[in-house]
């Protein structure tokens, strides 16, 4: 809850960060499509230490049916943490952070999604966090944006996803855990439809001033735009290697494929 | 007095809400407040003799009540000389047709937990102060709030039913016995201090268009909402955006505006 | 649980209790109707400290369809304690307790409704108790019961609450926590439709004898009757209200009518 | 052995119900009893060796098992000298086809505080003795109640168990060592001694007459019931009343009268 | 959890074991069919200081219905422990132990029964334990077999169960609390269908080699076979006491009949 | 990408699963493997940093992921000196549209508790050796596991991830400070000692056959499964027979052999 906070560490220094990175510059990332299966669609991502699964499935019918909505599908987000993804173990019952969590992401994918063409249906988007490392809800929905499109569920454009913040005085991007423990963190998740700069997530804690803020949302959503990229490239990659699949069709992958 | 049809009410709803984007798109909100317009604020304090504070808050005949209970507690392994908060909302049955009786539900986890950081982020509480032994005991104030009526806006009616709340709250007074505690009832220490006022301003967008303090039928209407916590010395401590739509940054720096404008008006009433 | 009880005090002297009161009054109570505009009938009453708010909705579709009747409407009844009501902080969850005064408060409802008239339908009623001192489960009752005839529900009766009991040696009406708390305090919660005197709520607990029970039955009926009184005047005053706002429709009113 | 379907089992008790009406209408019961007589009774002590006391009684076919477990537990903070004890039932779904597994619904939680009260509030278990170091451990005796059978009168059966339970329990022996303590199994220090015996006598308003002991049917078809636990010496220590009718004065009179007379009678069994 | 083992102890010493029975004798098994009025069958089982009722209700509609099977009848066994019945109290909420035991003694009566006559139901039997001294398990099968047969269910055969394992070096039948708790103890419950001799439910902890294991097996199938004995008889017993019944009718009985 | 009716999707499974057993019939399984082989595995350790232990297997398309939390806790009053095991799984919606969120299932019990059972009683862990200080804190470690993707056998699966996972697993550094004790982040005391490797092997029955490694659809088309836990030095740990049919004793005793040679196999990639 209230964390511990060391004052006397210098978080930025000739420009550089403790992890060595600049104060606009993501944390490694990388993205694969199509990893699992038995899921209409899924994502495998890493940033930094953040280890993220993604599955979507659907659309398929909403039950029980009372919660059917008869103009538009539901998106059903459930972002949940392995209980060894975190410094302590997190209790395998999902929690209220998970709860709130779900909810916004699921949110921030409707605007996204072709929604009202599958009617009573609901598309379910399940995410598991296996290590984590500050950032892992905006991973979580960059990772779900991605299986989605791989489900091949229409969508009017990718969600991308960054943290922003403030740590040791200075606007940063992409926030670590050490930077998020700063006595004056301020962490920012925020997610947009690159294409229009829409902003569909938005969250804040800390203590933070409006001309701050300026700052902060300018370099959110260029770091959004980045993880677009890396978005785009994981579903072209995955893109020509099921037209080379197509090419040379594979008995093995023929004989697992009823899920689908 | 007829047995009313959950469909039906839907449909009813549906209706109210094409009305209200209808006439917002014509620049006016079907109750006639201007956009920026919060409707009638009433604030009733110590409500509940109980409670270490309390309060009733009603925004139009949207009505919470909110009362504090700050009990002796286990400190967290990694700040052991610090006491804490915790936010709970109970949707209560009675304030809604729409309302069931059962465990939290998703929107009830995250009002309670963007009011929750409001506090807790502006650091209006110290933590410090709430010690009772390092390492062994400290105080948790549990704030917990319930809606008596809604007609929308709950976020900001339950933010300033809360803060009210904590502004009358005082700390039991506590007889130590060797390595035991007990409150003595009814009587109090001190006040909880309150460093900063931190009050919750949420825009809902509606055809497009910024509106505050949105009442039910309103919110049925809106596409998205933007909850902005401030401080009366120009900080804010917590964003929150719901709904299915979006805001583009422009709309966020109104929202932003619009927020500090109206939690300065509130702060007044507290 | 187990109470902390003071052998010395004087519960009663020179005909006077603790807090001034004679044996045979009532703490001040004040009733008022209509006082919530979503549900379909509400209350709002003050008794002592005790501090209570009731809605009912309903008759409406039982739901799921399997637990109707198709004879008459159920009661669903629910009695809950706001966590900062009593002296030590309430669990969140509805406890035992709570569950054990919604079930006999709706069944000591039932014999005033026609529910007869509203098969396969549920009359909810919701009663939230935000400052408590002893009798709350009469004080909802008694507030559930204007609340039910606010929403327009057909009764036979009203029903009539008030606890009565025993301490300091003495039968007296509406015990106080103070009162209850005593050595040889017995809590004696009494409901019955007024007009007919007939008993739908019952329960005692604590040392009686058949003695003390025939003057406690006696001077509990006088007080429900006197219950009655406040009930019946905050349902009139709620009425001509009602035919003065009919006289002067108020358009701020309509706009909210939407859930009756 | 066919499909039972639930509607036409419903229909079953209806018709069964209506029959007892018009039986006890004409001052019968369908199985010939007295209005005010009970079935046979029978009482089996210590029917579990893990148990510190344990009964099995039977009301007719309708047949309760009661077992206690004293078990060291932390005092209440207003209690510190107190022991305690803890009353459960569980409607078995083996002793009834109306009777479905999950958490303790109404009737079973008003059933076990009604016995609990009975037993509790008639002193006849003296707290204080239960009590092993003040302010840090006590003994807390759990009396844990399942149905077996359900032929009607629950309340009754229950508390009779419950009570043949515990005047069979015995407290464990106890080893302390340092600030812990270590029950010696198999072993034990004392009996759990019982300054009364209450016992809960339930009467059943059928048609307009007192009904004692109703059997399952017989509840289908009553109004309302009235349970009253009384003593030996005189006292009586709990009501309830319970269904959707209701009583006179002078038939809460009947009621008491035939409690303590029906108790009397059942108290010789123990 | 982890066991507290004597390693002095002589678990078997001439051929006899620490209650005097030999290597290959059962505690004393005592079976009543027929004991509870409202289930479609019942029976009561006393096994050593075990002490077991179980009930049967069914065939009867399965519900919420879209858990039918259109083939065949589901079985829904539910084990469950007093919390009377155990050294230290249990926690009333089943536990995980006890959801495994119900899932595969559930699936070990699967095969003995003709579900397939039975579709779009649920057979549920529930067995409690009322006192306990290792094998409950075994004596819940043995118990809810009789159970079924007493509800007229047909059956291709019995299910016999016994627990068969290693104390003190020794395989050994039957195994009572103290022998459990051996510091070498291997538990292995086992049930079969005792005229084919096919193995429906078959666990094992401990450490066990191979070689051991094919005398357990000889051993157990050879106490299913008694434990089969017993069944047959009580059975046997109820028969001849129903036949009797009906050739002297009793109207007491009758008046009770209506859940059958 | 259409909308899957849930009747349709069954249809499929039981088609599927008639493929099966047609082709077992004839000698053959659907994926070409002899009915001893085991699917493509591969292992990966250390998935997870925040993990004290962590690895991902996967049997041909089945993925499973486990990691270990060691944690201090309290003893068993029974076992003051000894540490503890605690082994849980969750069927993860995200591994097949089978698997649907909420409490543990009796599916998920069963197979934690399998494994359970033959990593604790091959005795591979020393229990004593998670002993902090004697009744009053010891070690206990949490094994939790994920299911990614289920194409069958998800018991090997598990059983393999679970081993693996400890074979990495640490004992976090700890400071005693007083009475109270506090882990280190990121430091570790020494390796968690494995003094042996059980390994879960599982055969089912499909058409009278006995196959290893079921995929899902076999799975489907089975009538029962056995499952042995072996050690490499020839004892077995653990046994479950699970669903509707049958063994007969020889085929056990093949299931057995089986279980051993398999497991030696897949002791070799640990």
């Amino acid at each position: 809850m209230s964390k511990k906070k060391d004052e006397t560490i210098e978080y930025v220094k000739n420009g550089k960060r403790l992890d060595g990175r600049g104060l606009e510059e993501l944390r490694p990332l990388k993205i694969e499509a199509g990893v699992l299966s038995r899921a209409d669609g899924s994502c495998a991502l890493e940033w930094g230490q953040n280890k993220v699964v993604a599955a979507v499935y659907g659309p398929r019918e909403a039950l029980p049916k009372h919660i059917q909505n008869p103009y538009k599908a539901l998106v059903n987000f459930q972002y949940r943490m392995a209980t060894f993804s975190v410094p302590d173990r997190k209790n395998p019952r999902p929690g209220r952070r998970e709860m709130e969590i779900s909810k916004i992401s699921g949110e921030a994918l409707e605007k996204a999604i072709f929604l009202e063409r599958f009617p009573n249906t609901t598309i379910d988007v399940f995410v598991e966090i296996l290590d984590s490392n500050a950032g892992t809800r905006v991973a979580a929905l960059a990772a779900a944006s991605v299986a989605l499109a791989d489900a091949g569920i229409p969508m009017r454009d990718m969600v991308s996803a960054v943290g922003v913040g403030k740590a040791g005085g200075e606007v940063i991007l992409d926030l670590n855990k050490d930077e998020e423990d700063a006595p004056d963190a301020v962490d920012i998740p925020l997610a947009i439809l690159p294409r229009t700069e829409e902003i569909v997530l938005l969250q804040m804690d800390g203590l933070l001033r409006p001309e701050e803020w300026k700052k902060a949302i300018a370099l959110g959503i260029k770091g959004c735009k980045q993880v677009y990229g890396v978005q785009k490239e994981a579903l072209r990659k995955k893109y020509l290697e099921a037209e080379k699949e197509e090419a040379e069709p594979n008995t093995e992958a023929a004989a697992h494929g009823e899920g689908e | 007095m007829e047995k009313v049809n959950e469909m039906a009410a839907d449909i009813v709803l549906d209706l109210r809400a094409d009305k209200v984007v209808e006439s917002v798109k014509q620049g006016k909100r079907l109750d006639g407040r201007k956009f920026d317009e919060y409707r009638k604020i009433t604030i009733k304090h110590n409500i509940s003799e109980n409670a270490d504070g309390s309060a009733r808050v009603t925004l139009g005949e949207t009505d919470v009540i909110a009362g504090v209970k700050i009990v002796p507690g286990d400190p967290f392994p990694d700040s052991p000389k610090e006491g804490s908060i915790s936010v709970g909302i109970e949707f209560l049955p009675l304030a809604s047709p729409l309302f069931e009786t059962g465990p939290p539900g998703s929107e009830e986890t995250e009002l309670a937990r963007v009011v929750d950081r409001g506090i807790r982020e502006s650091k209006c509480i110290d933590f410090g102060e709430l010690c009772i032994e390092e390492g062994k005991k400290v105080w948790v104030a549990y704030i917990d709030m319930y809606t008596m009526n809604d007609d929308g806006n709950l976020f900001d009616a339950s933010s300033i039913a809360a803060l009210a709340a904590l502004t009358q709250a005082r700390i039991p007074k506590l007889e130590i016995e060797g390595d035991s505690y007990k409150i003595v009832k009814g009587e109090y220490a001190k006040k909880l201090g309150l460093a900063r006022k931190p009050l919750l301003c949420t825009t809902t967008k509606i055809a497009g268009h910024l509106v505050n303090d949105a009442c039910f039928a309103e919110e049925k209407a809106m596409e998205a909402r933007f909850s902005v916590a401030t401080t009366e010395d120009g900080y804010m401590s917590a964003y929150q955006k719901g709904g299915s739509g979006s805001f583009t940054a422009k709309e966020i720096d109104e929202c932003i505006d619009l927020a500090f404008a109206k939690a300065k008006e509130i702060r007044k009433l507290l």
